[in-house]
């Protein structure tokens, strides 16, 4: 009977630190753990005192990958406390951020991230002598992006321009025809991409959990709408602590949440699983051409919803961008009547819902702190999903372990350093 | 003979480490110009055997300092990269609180599992050759620092304020649109990002040599703010600093 | 008051750019202290500089950038010219890093020389404090190359320790040379150093001059200029014979950037060399 | 000087014309109450009744950067001059930006001409404008700047209902003749143009420099002025705004860039200022203007004193832009050259 001791020291291509531990002996599976190791920066504990103005911008330095996502629930958070009221042209600005993000993060993790291990590369830098012409076209559509949201937010990392009520500064219509224009090119870019994803082979493992995402009978949620779960139904934003109940663990500085079951699985193949009927047309065909059909319970699929989901922001962007062309661009720049409160607001974002909550003084200074990300949502479902594999895994060689668990991982596109940051906070 | 070059990084949001990655197809000449052969986020396969080293982040436990103690060993030039690891940045807005008490209120009573010390940039614990400030750095900043090492040239950060950026970009002065700049005082280099999108600077690449900081407070007070909020700007980024006492 | 004879200019003119360097190779280099190298350059054909003593070149590394450095090999040498350079910064540490056979670029060369024809006939009392050596031994060997034209030759050259002399060869003949009287003096002496010890100040006592007929000149650190002016006036030496050369920012030789003012002067066009008359009432200057 | 009018309806048709023929740039509203040069795609975004413009239309005679020389490294290294001028029509310019243009002219054409900014100036036009509405900072009264006689093409007055256009040169001529509907002034409407060119000098009545202008060199000589401007140096932030945004200033950096290849690259100049901390600072540590009280008096003798003695005119043409652009309001001549005068008595 076999030993197998594994200890992956901070699992690479992703973003934080996390460490995978198996100790097996004599066939049996001593230990089998997924590790969070980052260190812990207090988030909530130096946002409380600040401004309402400045939230979204601290808020955004919990995570660089996701910081639109970030900014944007925190806006959201701060407008339900103090009672702010946005136009339809900020949500519709707000839309456009939310899907460039998704469009640049999908683009990143696929290509960068997981694709080297579908053809057995270190990373994506071997690639670029291997396959250049793959390189150049993941650069190409991440360029569009990155450009993209640079255009609406001012910037893509750490966004510059969104801001309580509305934005510090609007794009002109030529820089958004011009960005238009690319993305109706980029359509051959997205279908070169499935037309590689159908050539991978993705690792056939299923665990049946619960899903949780934003719904929303306008669209396929991303920006606004309520939690749904494939267990539970629909709540209300407002009451998001019911379904994230989180709790300590030794092993990991980050917390973990359960729900019906005893964890559940946030991001883009819960979104799917959710809400597949309102993607765009596209993205729909994109899924049946990579056998992706609703509900798919292998978390190793998460990857190809994300190119389902990029699909579907190069459509979505084109239709929101000739909506806000249409309807032409207003300086809008509302007076904000402070008034003390609590609000929560959520958004879904690359790696799944999340979820911020202040409470506010009659100052519009921030008193309490509250965020709850996907990756932290996802560690006990990632835990459950170890212990689910490693039995049938058993009998092959000690490198293909460690490399499948490191994918599963990787599959998840986990943000560590964002699940530390922020750490529930009971009101203690 | 590419020299060698890793990537590490400490209490951070790897947002910096990201904006490399999005150099897109520039990054394909920097691989041309260096060897990268060590960069958790985006690459397996790693090696100790390197000549510069890129630390993002700062240093907020006691763990931390060994393994940057290392890479100082290691690295012949050492670049700190990004705020948290040039000045401190938003880490350090925890340094005003009283330790205990944040810890209690993030951890409950579970807090003693999680050690931490007030957060500090990288030039705290080691010697720092070079700087890229920012949160998050500028693209062409990190190309212009690779290239200046190449070429055996003292990488430069301007030591003229924000201000200068701003006005050769015709912006309009963001006071007078009611917010609260630090710019004055702020180390330009960015192109002065945030007054360009007609929002304030918060300060984020450190302040430049010879700060008239007093002077920037005045001008704070003397456009709404008390003087508590005045230096309650500069504890965004600045908070390692004296100025933010 | 009428504007002075401004007339709406026609720019049909078409000249190379005051900018543009001319490409020049070095054909010797020498290492004459720990800080401080030699380059012999050529440019390009051997044509002359055609410099005076005192006058500078702005030197061009592609890629790093432009540094003023003085002619220290006087006119009457022919084929090629002398720069002395210390590394300080970018430019000038690029530049210790280059052998005989590399490529440099040359401006200039800019400025104004030491007033030599002025000074035919007299007594010259040259004081050179450190790097200040650099452009005074253009003067010194223009001086002993045509030694009948002047009158007494008396060089000072301070340095702060003897390892620090530049251009120990020549020092070595000057020592012994009957065309001068040579005195020197290091701030910190080492074993080996028998001479005066003690800043070039301490020099000025040890020799008399007829202060109508001696011109001096003085070239060194900024901090060295108060007190040694002073020991000249002391001497009696007028105003008008008393000749320094300045060091300011300078980022383009051709008195457009506006980095070398003093005052209303711009260092590169109306100096380096001045006369103390012209800059005593100049705060900025000293 | 020949004398056009132009009917108000005429005119923008004119400029539409003149922007299908080549580029142009003038003068627009960029947020409510702030006004730019920037380039114009149609007549209807000109606007000619503002106070003044946050940045000179110098930015487009000395770039803000501006290439000078392109090297190659390595084994065949080489360099060459990059000269870079294209027609180009500025719309708009107040008299006071066009005695600034001018004096540029002079300064970079004197000693080593810089064919650079020669090249670029070359084929610029300017249709200048006088003052409509005098900007609360300006002092053009005091500065003899709020009249021009030279230094554009074309000088619109708005005299009511049309313009009279003064024809500085042969190139402005030729430029309405092609591409205007205009007919010769009558003597009453030049009349009514020097009576409205007339009134705009009043209109600055009320912002003056009390000492005369050829007595202002006298009020900076020696060390006049050291309480003052050590008063000022406490608040003074060293930001260079007053440099940059003042349309008679063009001191600048030289640097340069290479490609990551360590092959191609420039060197550059851009805008540097008299006020910032590192201006006068060498390689060995040595800041030959360290004093911030010395940097505010240095930029005040370059705008009253040491130009004046140079070309017989002042440094300063009274636009006000470095008085509105300095946060703690320490850098309006007007109140200082007042101040020296005072203090002086
Ligand atoms: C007329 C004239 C003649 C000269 N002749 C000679 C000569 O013959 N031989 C000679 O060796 N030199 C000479 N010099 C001096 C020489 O020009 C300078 O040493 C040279 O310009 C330095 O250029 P660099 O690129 O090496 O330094 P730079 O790289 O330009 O040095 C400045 C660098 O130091 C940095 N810096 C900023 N603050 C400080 C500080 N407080 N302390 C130190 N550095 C700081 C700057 O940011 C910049 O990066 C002369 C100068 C003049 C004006
Ligand atoms: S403007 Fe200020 S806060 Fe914004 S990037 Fe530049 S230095 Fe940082
Ligand atoms: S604008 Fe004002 S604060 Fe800035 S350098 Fe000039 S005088 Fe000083
Ligand atoms: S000094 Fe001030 S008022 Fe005079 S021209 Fe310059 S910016 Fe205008």
């Amino acid at each position: 009977m076999r030993n197998i001791n594994i200890n992956v020291e901070h699992v690479t291509r992703l973003e934080g630190h996390g460490n995978i531990v198996v100790n097996v002996k004599e066939g049996r599976i001593e230990e089998c753990m997924w590790k969070v190791v980052e260190a812990p920066r207090f988030f909530e504990a130096f946002v409380r005192g600040r401004s309402y103005l400045e939230v979204s911008h601290l808020t955004s330095r919990i995570c660089g990958i996701c910081s639109i996502g970030h900014t944007l629930a925190s806006l959201k958070a701060t407008e339900a406390a103090l009672g702010v009221e946005i136009s339809e042209q900020t949500k519709l600005l707000r839309r456009i951020l939310i899907q460039g993000e998704n469009l640049q993060s999908h683009v990143l993790h696929a290509y960068f991230l997981v694709a080297p291990d579908l053809v057995g590369a270190p990373s994506v830098f071997p690639l670029v002598a291997t396959h250049p012409e793959v390189v150049l076209r993941a650069l190409r559509m991440k360029k569009l992006a990155n450009d993209l949201c640079d255009i609406f937010g001012g910037r893509t990392v750490h966004p510059i321009t969104p801001t309580v009520g509305g934005f510090t500064k609007l794009p002109g219509t030529g820089e958004i025809k011009a960005i238009r224009q690319r993305l109706v090119e980029a359509i051959p870019d997205l279908e070169a991409t499935v037309a590689l994803f159908k050539t991978l082979t993705i690792p056939q493992f299923e665990r049946e959990t619960e899903y949780i995402a934003l719904t929303s009978d306008e669209e396929y949620a991303l920006y606004d709408g309520d939690i749904a779960s494939t267990d539970a139904g629909v709540t209300k934003v407002a009451n998001y602590r019911s379904v994230t109940n989180e709790y300590l663990v030794p092993q990991s500085t980050a917390k973990y949440t359960r729900n019906k079951r005893d964890s559940y699985f946030v991001g883009a193949l819960a979104r799917f699983n959710l809400n597949h009927r309102q993607l765009s047309p596209l993205a729909k065909t994109v899924a049946e051409e990579l056998g992706l059909k609703a509900p798919c319970h292998n978390p190793f699929f998460n990857t190809v919803a994300q190119v389902v989901e990029a699909a579907h922001a190069a459509e979505e962007l084109i239709r929101l961008i000739d909506d806000l062309l249409s309807r032409g661009l207003r300086r809008e720049n509302g007076e904000i009547k402070l008034r003390a409160g609590t609000g929560a607001g959520a958004v879904d974002v690359p790696r799944g819902i999340l979820f911020h909550e202040y409470t506010y003084d009659d100052q519009g200074i921030c008193r309490e702190a509250n965020c709850i990300i996907p990756t932290n949502q996802n560690h006990a479902n990632i835990q459950k999903d170890m212990e689910a594999f490693l039995p049938l895994l058993l009998d092959k060689p000690e490198e293909e372990i460690r490399l499948k668990l490191e994918m599963l991982v990787r599959a998840y596109d986990p943000c560590i350093s964002c699940s530390t940051h922020l750490l529930d906070v009971k009101f203690v | 003979m590419k020299p060698k070059v890793a990537f590490f990084d400490f209490a951070s949001c790897e947002g910096c480490q990201l904006q490399i990655v999005n150099l897109e197809a520039e990054m394909l000449d920097v691989i041309g110009a260096v060897d990268i052969v060590q960069f958790r986020e985006a690459m397996t396969e790693s090696s100790d055997d390197y000549s510069i080293a890129f630390v993002e982040g700062s240093i907020t436990r006691e763990k931390d300092i060994p393994r940057l103690k290392k890479i100082r060993e290691q690295a012949a030039v050492l670049v700190a990269l990004g705020s948290c690891a040039t000045i401190g940045g938003v880490n350090c807005l925890k340094n005003f609180q009283p330790l205990e008490e944040v810890r209690r209120y993030v951890y409950g009573d579970r807090a003693h599992w999680y050690e931490t010390f007030a957060a500090r940039p990288i030039d705290s614990v080691v010697p720092v050759d070079f700087y890229i400030h920012g949160c998050p750095i500028n693209k062409e900043d990190f190309v212009k620092t690779v290239t200046e090492l190449l070429l055996g040239k003292t990488p430069e950060t301007p030591s003229y304020p924000v201000c200068v950026e701003c006005k050769l970009k015709g912006n309009v002065c963001v006071f007078e649109l009611g917010r609260f700049c630090l710019g004055p005082v702020t180390r330009a280099g960015c192109g002065s990002w945030c007054p360009t999108y007609q929002d304030n600077c918060t300060g984020c690449r450190g302040l430049i040599p010879h700060p008239n900081t007093d002077a920037e407070k005045e001008v704070l007070q003397k456009y709404g703010l008390t003087v508590e909020q005045a230096v309650g700007q500069f504890r965004v980024f600045l908070g390692y600093g004296e100025v933010a006492k | 008051m009428t504007t002075k004879g401004l007339v709406q200019r026609d720019f049909q003119r078409d000249e190379g750019s005051i900018y543009l360097p001319q490409l020049a190779r070095i054909v010797r280099t020498e290492q004459l202290t720990a800080m401080e190298k030699l380059f012999e350059i050529q440019l390009s054909g051997a044509r002359e500089l055609g410099h005076q003593p005192g006058q500078f070149v702005e030197v061009s590394l592609f890629g790093i950038g432009e540094a003023p450095i003085s002619i220290s090999s006087s006119p009457t040498r022919k084929g090629s010219f002398e720069l002395a350079v210390r590394a300080v910064g970018n430019v000038t540490r690029a530049l210790h890093r280059l052998e005989a056979g590399a490529t440099v670029g040359i401006r200039g060369p800019f400025g104004k020389g030491f007033p030599v024809e002025g000074m035919k006939g007299k007594d010259i009392l040259f004081v050179a404090g450190g790097i200040g050596l650099v452009p005074l031994r253009s003067l010194i060997n223009y001086v002993l190359d045509r030694r009948e034209d002047f009158g007494r030759m008396i060089v000072f050259f301070g340095a702060k320790t003897p390892a620090e002399q530049l251009f120990s060869g020549e020092l070595a003949k000057w020592r012994v040379s009957g065309d001068m009287e040579y005195l020197e003096t290091v701030d910190r002496a080492d074993e080996s150093w028998r001479g005066n010890i003690g800043v070039i100040t301490t020099l000025f006592p040890k020799i008399t001059v007829n202060p109508m007929r001696t011109v001096a000149v003085i070239v060194g650190p900024p901090v060295m200029y108060r007190f040694a002016i002073l020991e000249a006036q002391v001497k009696g030496i007028p105003y008008d014979q008393i000749i320094v050369s300045l060091e300011r920012r300078m980022k383009c030789g051709v008195g457009k950037c506006g980095h070398c003012q003093m005052g209303d002067i711009y260092v590169c066009q109306e100096g380096p060399v001045f006369t103390y008359a012209t800059i005593k009432d100049l705060k900025e200057a000293i | 000087m020949s004398f056009f009018t132009i009917d108000k309806k005429n005119f923008p048709p004119f400029l539409d014309n003149v922007i299908k023929a080549m580029d142009v740039v003038g003068v627009k509203e960029k947020i409510p109450g702030k006004f730019e040069y920037a380039p114009l795609e149609d007549s209807s975004e000109l606007c000619l009744d503002y106070d003044v413009t946050i940045l000179p239309p110098k930015k487009y005679l000395l770039p803000t950067r501006e290439s000078l020389v392109k090297f190659t490294r390595g084994e065949n290294t080489g360099c060459e001059a990059v000269f870079d001028g294209k027609p180009l029509a500025i719309v708009g310019v107040h008299p006071y930006d066009i005695k600034a243009i001018s004096q540029l002219d002079r300064i970079f054409a004197d000693q080593n001409p810089d064919e650079h900014y020669a090249k670029r100036r070359k084929d610029k036009i300017i249709i200048g404008s006088d003052v409509k509405r005098p900007y609360r900072f300006a002092f053009c009264g005091s500065m003899k700047s709020a009249l021009v006689e030279y230094g554009y093409d074309l000088l619109l007055t708005d005299i009511g209902d049309r313009y009279v256009l003064a024809v500085g040169t042969k190139k402005g001529a030729e430029l309405l003749a092609a591409h205007a509907e205009y007919r010769a002034a009558t003597e009453e409407e030049i009349s009514r143009r020097s009576a409205i060119r007339k009134s705009i000098v009043a209109s600055y009545n009320e912002n003056t420099v009390l000492a005369a202008y050829e007595e202002l060199p006298e009020l900076l000589a020696g060390e006049a002025g050291k309480g003052l401007f050590d008063e000022l140096a406490e608040k003074c932030l060293s930001c260079g705004s007053c440099n940059l945004v003042c349309p008679t200033c063009y001191c600048f950096d030289v640097r340069d860039e290479v490609s990551l290849n360590l092959v191609e690259g420039e060197r550059f100049r851009k805008w540097d200022g008299c006020l910032l901390d590192g201006f006068a600072l060498v390689a060995t540590g040595e800041n030959f203007r360290e004093d911030r009280a010395d940097r505010i008096k240095h930029r005040l003798s370059r705008k009253g004193r040491y130009i004046y003695e140079k070309y017989g005119e002042h440094g300063c043409v009274g636009c006000g832009r470095c008085a509105s652009a300095c946060l703690p309001d320490i850098a309006n001549p007007v109140e200082i050259f007042n101040r020296l005068k005072e203090g002086v008595r």
